[in-house]
């Protein structure tokens, strides 16, 4: 499928982008999302310019299709009634597992996201979108008002305030995961005690999460 | 109006939501399989509901007809007046595809909401328009002048006014129409040619259309010359299939023609079960004799069969035999005159375990369908449900109930017999069940009734030559409201023709003594009495007969 | 790329204050002996008769209160039998027949919060551990995957509560496998609420 | 031994199936609560005790037993949260009856915040409702089979289908799919 973006895309960063691209984008994202122990940088804009094709897309077929009379039948039924539709809601069945994988893990590991994003500076590249962001801390605040008012509140003064060290969920980045190159890299240190390895194209490895993390953020690997 | 171009009317329904109402017949089951892929296929959405008769059918059609503008019958409403009884909206459209004949008339001539669907191939003897509708003599026009002048050359034949002579005409050629009922060409059939067609169709599609024919001619609905013509058509879409396919997996479908024994279930049971128990062998052996018992060892023994082997399951018997046993079966038949035990039928078989043939699933698709523990519609998801490929649990269930029911089936044959049940009154042999409530069950489905009414029909001849050329009634209380009776009844078994007069007979004696009965059933032969009416009845129908 | 086992135990995988596994983990019972005495808590040892839990008597804690206690070096502890070197020689020789459920139900999780407590062995242990869950690992592997309709009961008994879960999962995906080669994959299930109040409704008949 | 109650609190939660809610327990949350007190009382007193430090483990061990608990009562709650949060999914923004039932009022109020910041969330996504498109689409629409007698069903179109019992449809996944989870509809394979 071949969408054209023109009418839509105002987008400076993927006015270049085809919407076959930004599809690839989006599913090799939606890969990376459900197989990493942790959150990666959101993906936002990939998801925002898709679900919109998918609005303009589904609009166009509701008014194709009350016109559907008469000799165009035949040709409208092919093109919109089958392929589009069909298309647009495999795309969104990406988008709503890719978004959903995220939420789970934010759900999972609020402090932990919240922390990070607040330890950011202003420079690089956010986890978490805005929307992700407020869904985060309310979702953070309100269970911790739960956890207050119906446990913390009956104990001992002194056990009333939950020290965050010990209760934040910890995503365990030393998990393993499998990986495939998409370009060269050269010196990579994937163990401190090991001698640093060359990576090349289309080779799968596995290896813990942690020190390939940089590569995947790069997209100089995707995870398989 | 008639649709004769079937193509026509799969454009008409695609790109809109239909509602589908499908008889519970076999054939109507399996040509919704067919029609169903069809529809997936192009994406249309639709609607089913099985229906089992006229007030059925009729409700159905209330609830769900608003929101349809396309609205498909499926082996069904061809006999009754649609547009009378199901009122449809004028701007829907109503199209029939109906194996029943005759069909209603009004369902031909009457407007354009009502479309009957008839391929060109099917011999339609319709009245023509004119001998049946009277037209306002105002607006006279170019054909009735012209039959006028045709009429003004005879005559002299009669000096009856034109308009009663035209009006006897009319009545003799609506008698000669409606007066037997019978099958056309399997519905199922009809859309797998559709899906030919259209380039669509596969072994799978036709595999049903096979199960559809084979539940015609295996229930009597069509005649042996109907069916080896049929079969000449489905033998040439098999060979074609079977070209086509260049596959060779294991896991492909592939049909195949053979012969079959007129055995019920026998690679599902043991040989001796279903010699037993089928009613081509039980009758002929008269099975329910000592005498009969002792004819059929003999003829066991003449083939060299152990009986140790025949009481096995089939599946268990030594290779060897399993091999050859039919062929063993066929040349010993014919020396104890059982000329015709076998027919010519089809098996499917894909990947290496799973061979099934035609008579067998039909039997088990048909034991789902008219379960008496289900309702209507849980019965027809169930059969449809067995129908599917991988769904090997149900079709052994349905085996299982099947094998029930022939037990049943000579049971009760047998206790008609025995307990001197069978009377004959002259025009037509006739018998009650009076059982308990267990038998009434297992034979509520009209169809089930039927098929024992041809069973006892084929046993009784056995002993008493002179019923074959009467028809066969049987009369049983419906369990859930005994104060009313089921009436079937089957033609004469000497009469190869499969229409019937039955139907319009049982009308017309319910109707001289003002009995209280319902149609209910698509199948004409068929008849809901209340119970008390049930004497003066067949009084009525005796000498209905006897004319 | 080959891995070291040491390189497999030195990450450290991040506690779960909520986990219930967790939590459960650390019910296992330590045998422990008093560096220094616990004033006002003898009645915690029903077999003392005296006021206070004295240095160098003996008491079974959970491991919560073990751990925390040993490395403040009050307490010292003792492995639990199935941790000890006669044990871990037993699952050196032949790991996959021993019911590791009936010892312990959390093995591994247990022991690797065993390991965090001060004790000489504790490198030994961890050793025995990921040999024992490799030397199993392959069975398990196997049996789910062609368990199919076999009764394997007996097998899984044996199996620690994480290697039940992976033998679940890799049956899971099987089935999974199973189901997707039939094209039934994409069945939509009515969620669990319902199948079950169905299951209880249907009991109800019956 | 210290600390059995609030265990006793999470194997009650660690029981229960899946798809089944008991209510809160909290009765044996305020006997935690109590021993947690008592605890907290003695270590108290044992402070002002100024011997040489001779309090010191007795303190300790109580104080591992105080963290003990805390950290059982709060699994359990959260766990409790966990499960609130599949029936969300599962279910829809409105639970069945029998699980509400046994929902805290806190927890309540704790689900209705809960609703709201998924609400909002999907609002920043047009509106694309997530938690249905569960399963990968194989075609647009799907055959079902009606289970019940559920009445009317009106599609994104306007039109209105009548669902009747043991009744079979072709529908677009897309309007039917919520219906299938919660048991009106049994998707058939094709």
């Amino acid at each position: 499928m071949d969408l054209s973006l023109d009418d839509t895309a105002n987008d400076d960063e993927y006015e270049q982008l085809t919407a076959a691209q930004v599809l690839e984008r989006l599913e090799e994202s939606w890969v990376n999302e459900r197989l990493s122990p942790y959150l990666l940088e959101t993906q936002q804009e990939v998801v925002d310019c898709l679900l919109e094709q998918c609005q303009t897309v589904e609009d166009n077929f509701s008014q194709a299709s009350s016109f559907a009379v008469g000799i165009h039948q035949l040709e409208i039924q092919a093109v919109s009634k089958n392929s589009e539709p069909r298309a647009t809601q495999r795309i969104k069945y990406m988008v709503t597992d890719y978004v959903r994988t995220r939420l789970k893990k934010i759900e999972k590991h609020t402090e932990y996201a919240l922390e990070e994003e607040l330890v950011k500076d202003d420079q690089s590249v956010p986890h978490l979108s805005p929307a992700e962001f407020v869904y985060a801390r309310e979702f953070h605040r309100n269970t911790r008002d739960h956890l207050t008012e119906m446990a913390l509140k009956h104990m001992p003064s002194a056990f009333q305030n939950l020290d965050k060290q010990k209760s934040m969920s910890v995503p365990n980045l030393n998990t393993f995961i499998f990986f495939k190159v998409k370009e060269d890299v050269n010196d990579v240190q994937v163990d401190p005690r090991e001698t640093p390895v060359d990576l090349s194209k289309d080779e799968i490895h596995i290896s813990k999460y942690l020190p390939i993390a940089p590569l995947l953020e790069q997209t100089k690997i995707k995870l398989v | 109006m008639i649709v004769n171009d079937i193509l026509e009317f799969y454009r008409d329904i695609c790109g809109e939501r239909v509602l589908i109402l499908v008889s519970t017949t076999v054939d109507g089951l399996c040509a919704w399989k067919i029609l169903q892929s069809l529809l997936h296929m192009d994406n249309v959405q639709y609607t089913l509901i099985p229906v089992d008769g006229k007030s059925h059918l009729e409700s159905a059609f209330r609830t769900h007809s608003d929101q349809n503008t396309v609205i498909v019958l499926i082996d069904c409403g061809g006999n009754i007046n649609v547009s009378e009884e199901l009122e449809p909206l004028p701007d829907s459209q109503v199209y029939v595809l109906d194996s029943h004949i005759p069909y209603d008339l009004d369902n031909i001539y009457d407007g354009d909401v009502v479309k009957v669907v008839i391929p060109e191939s099917f011999d339609l003897e319709v009245p023509r328009y004119e001998d049946i509708y009277e037209e306002d003599s105002e607006n006279e026009d170019e054909p009735n002048r012209k039959r006028r002048r045709e009429e003004e050359e005879e005559e002299e034949d009669s000096l009856l006014p034109r308009k009663e002579r035209w009006k006897r005409k009319r009545e003799e050629l609506l008698f000669t129409y409606y007066e037997l009922s019978g099958y056309n060409l399997s519905v199922s059939l009809m859309i797998f040619e559709l899906a030919w067609k259209m380039s669509k169709d596969n072994s799978q599609y036709l595999w049903w259309a096979i199960i559809g024919v084979t539940d015609q001619y295996l229930n009597c609905k069509i005649g042996r010359d109907q069916y080896v013509t049929t079969c000449g058509t489905v033998q040439q879409h098999v060979q074609r299939l079977n070209n086509h396919s260049d596959s060779t997996s294991v896991n492909q479908m592939k049909i195949k023609y053979s012969n079959e024994l007129r055995l019920d279930l026998y690679r599902h049971w043991s040989l001796m079960e279903s010699l037993k128990h089928s009613s081509y062998t039980a009758s002929r052996f008269r099975i329910w004799t000592s005498k009969g018992k002792k004819k059929l060892n003999e003829f066991l023994a003449d083939m060299g069969l152990p009986l140790l082997q025949c009481n096995q399951t089939f599946q268990s018997m030594d290779m060897e035999i399993r091999r050859e046993v039919c062929g063993w079966i066929e040349v010993t038949a014919q020396k104890y005159g059982l000329d015709d035990i076998s027919y010519g039928s089809f098996e499917l078989q894909y990947g290496f375990k799973n061979k099934y043939c035609a008579g067998d699933v039909l039997q088990a698709v048909s034991a789902a369908l008219t379960c008496p523990t289900l309702d209507t519609e849980a019965a027809f998801l169930r059969a449809q449900d067995t129908l599917n490929r991988s769904n090997e649990k149900l079709i052994h269930t349905g085996i299982e109930q099947s094998k029930a029911l022939c037990c049943s089936l000579l049971n009760q044959v047998q206790a008609f017999i025995d307990m001197k049940q069978v009377v004959c009154t002259g025009p037509f042999v006739y018998a009650v069940i009076q059982e308990g409530v267990a038998e009434l069950e297992v034979f509520a489905h009209p169809s089930r009734l039927l098929r024992l009414c041809r069973y006892l029909s084929e046993a009784y001849c056995a002993t008493t030559r002179k019923a074959a050329v009467l028809p066969f009634i049987i009369a049983s209380a419906l369990p859930l409201d005994p104060e009313y009776s089921c009436i079937v009844g089957v033609p004469p078994l000497s009469v190869d023709s499969n229409k019937s007069y039955l139907g319009r007979a049982f009308h017309q004696a319910a109707d001289k003594v003002n009995a209280s009965v319902e149609f209910e059933d698509f199948e004409p032969s068929v008849m809901q009495i209340k119970s008390e009416d049930k004497a003066k009845f067949f009084d009525a129908l005796t000498a209905l007969l006897m004319t | 790329m080959s891995i070291s086992s040491q390189s497999l135990l030195d990450g450290i995988i991040p506690e779960d204050y909520f986990s219930f596994d967790s939590i459960l983990a650390e019910q296992q019972k330590i045998a422990c002996v008093f560096k220094k005495s616990m004033f006002g808590l003898g009645f915690l040892d029903p077999s003392n008769q005296n006021e206070n839990l004295v240095s160098g008597s003996k008491m079974e804690l959970p491991l919560w209160m073990a751990s925390y206690l040993a490395n403040k070096e009050f307490v010292a502890c003792e492995l639990p039998k199935p941790y000890q070197e006669t044990s871990r020689n037993i699952l050196l020789a032949d790991s996959s027949v021993v019911d590791l459920f009936k010892q312990v139900m959390y093995f591994y999780e247990t022991g690797t919060k065993l390991i965090k407590i001060p004790h000489p062995e504790c490198p030994h242990v961890s050793v025995s551990l990921v040999k024992t869950f490799v030397g199993r690992f392959k069975k398990i592997m196997d049996s789910s995957q062609n368990c199919r309709n076999q009764d394997l009961g007996n097998m899984c008994q044996k199996l620690d509560v994480e290697e039940k879960r992976l033998f679940e999962i890799n049956r899971l995906s099987v089935e999974l496998l199973d189901k997707w080669e039939r094209r039934e994959s994409n069945i939509i299930a009515p969620s669990n609420l319902v199948v079950q109040s169905r299951k209880r409704k249907r009991d109800q008949v019956f | 031994m210290f600390g059995e109650k609030a265990v006793s609190l999470v194997k009650e939660l660690h029981r229960c199936p899946p798809e089944q809610l008991h209510p809160v327990n909290e009765d044996l949350m305020r006997q935690v609560f109590a021993e947690m007190t008592a605890l907290f009382e003695a270590n108290k007193s044992d402070i002002e005790v100024n011997d040489d430090n001779k309090m010191i483990p007795s303190i300790h061990l109580r104080h591992s037993a105080l963290e003990h608990n805390r950290r059982c009562v709060l699994a359990y709650l959260k766990q409790r949260l966990n499960k609130i949060t599949q029936f969300r999914w599962d279910h829809g923004a409105v639970l069945p009856e029998e699980i509400q039932v046994n929902m805290q009022e806190h927890e309540k109020q704790w689900f209705n915040k809960y609703n709201k910041s998924l609400a909002n969330y999907m609002l920043s996504l047009n509106g694309l409702d997530i938690t249905q498109n569960t399963v990968p689409p194989k075609s647009l629409k799907i055959q079902v089979r009606c289970l019940q007698d559920y009445g009317e069903l009106e599609t994104d179109s306007g039109d209105i289908i009548m669902l009747t019992v043991n009744s079979e449809h072709y529908l677009p996944l897309s309007e039917c799919e919520h219906l299938i989870k919660q048991g009106v509809l049994q998707h058939m394979g094709s």
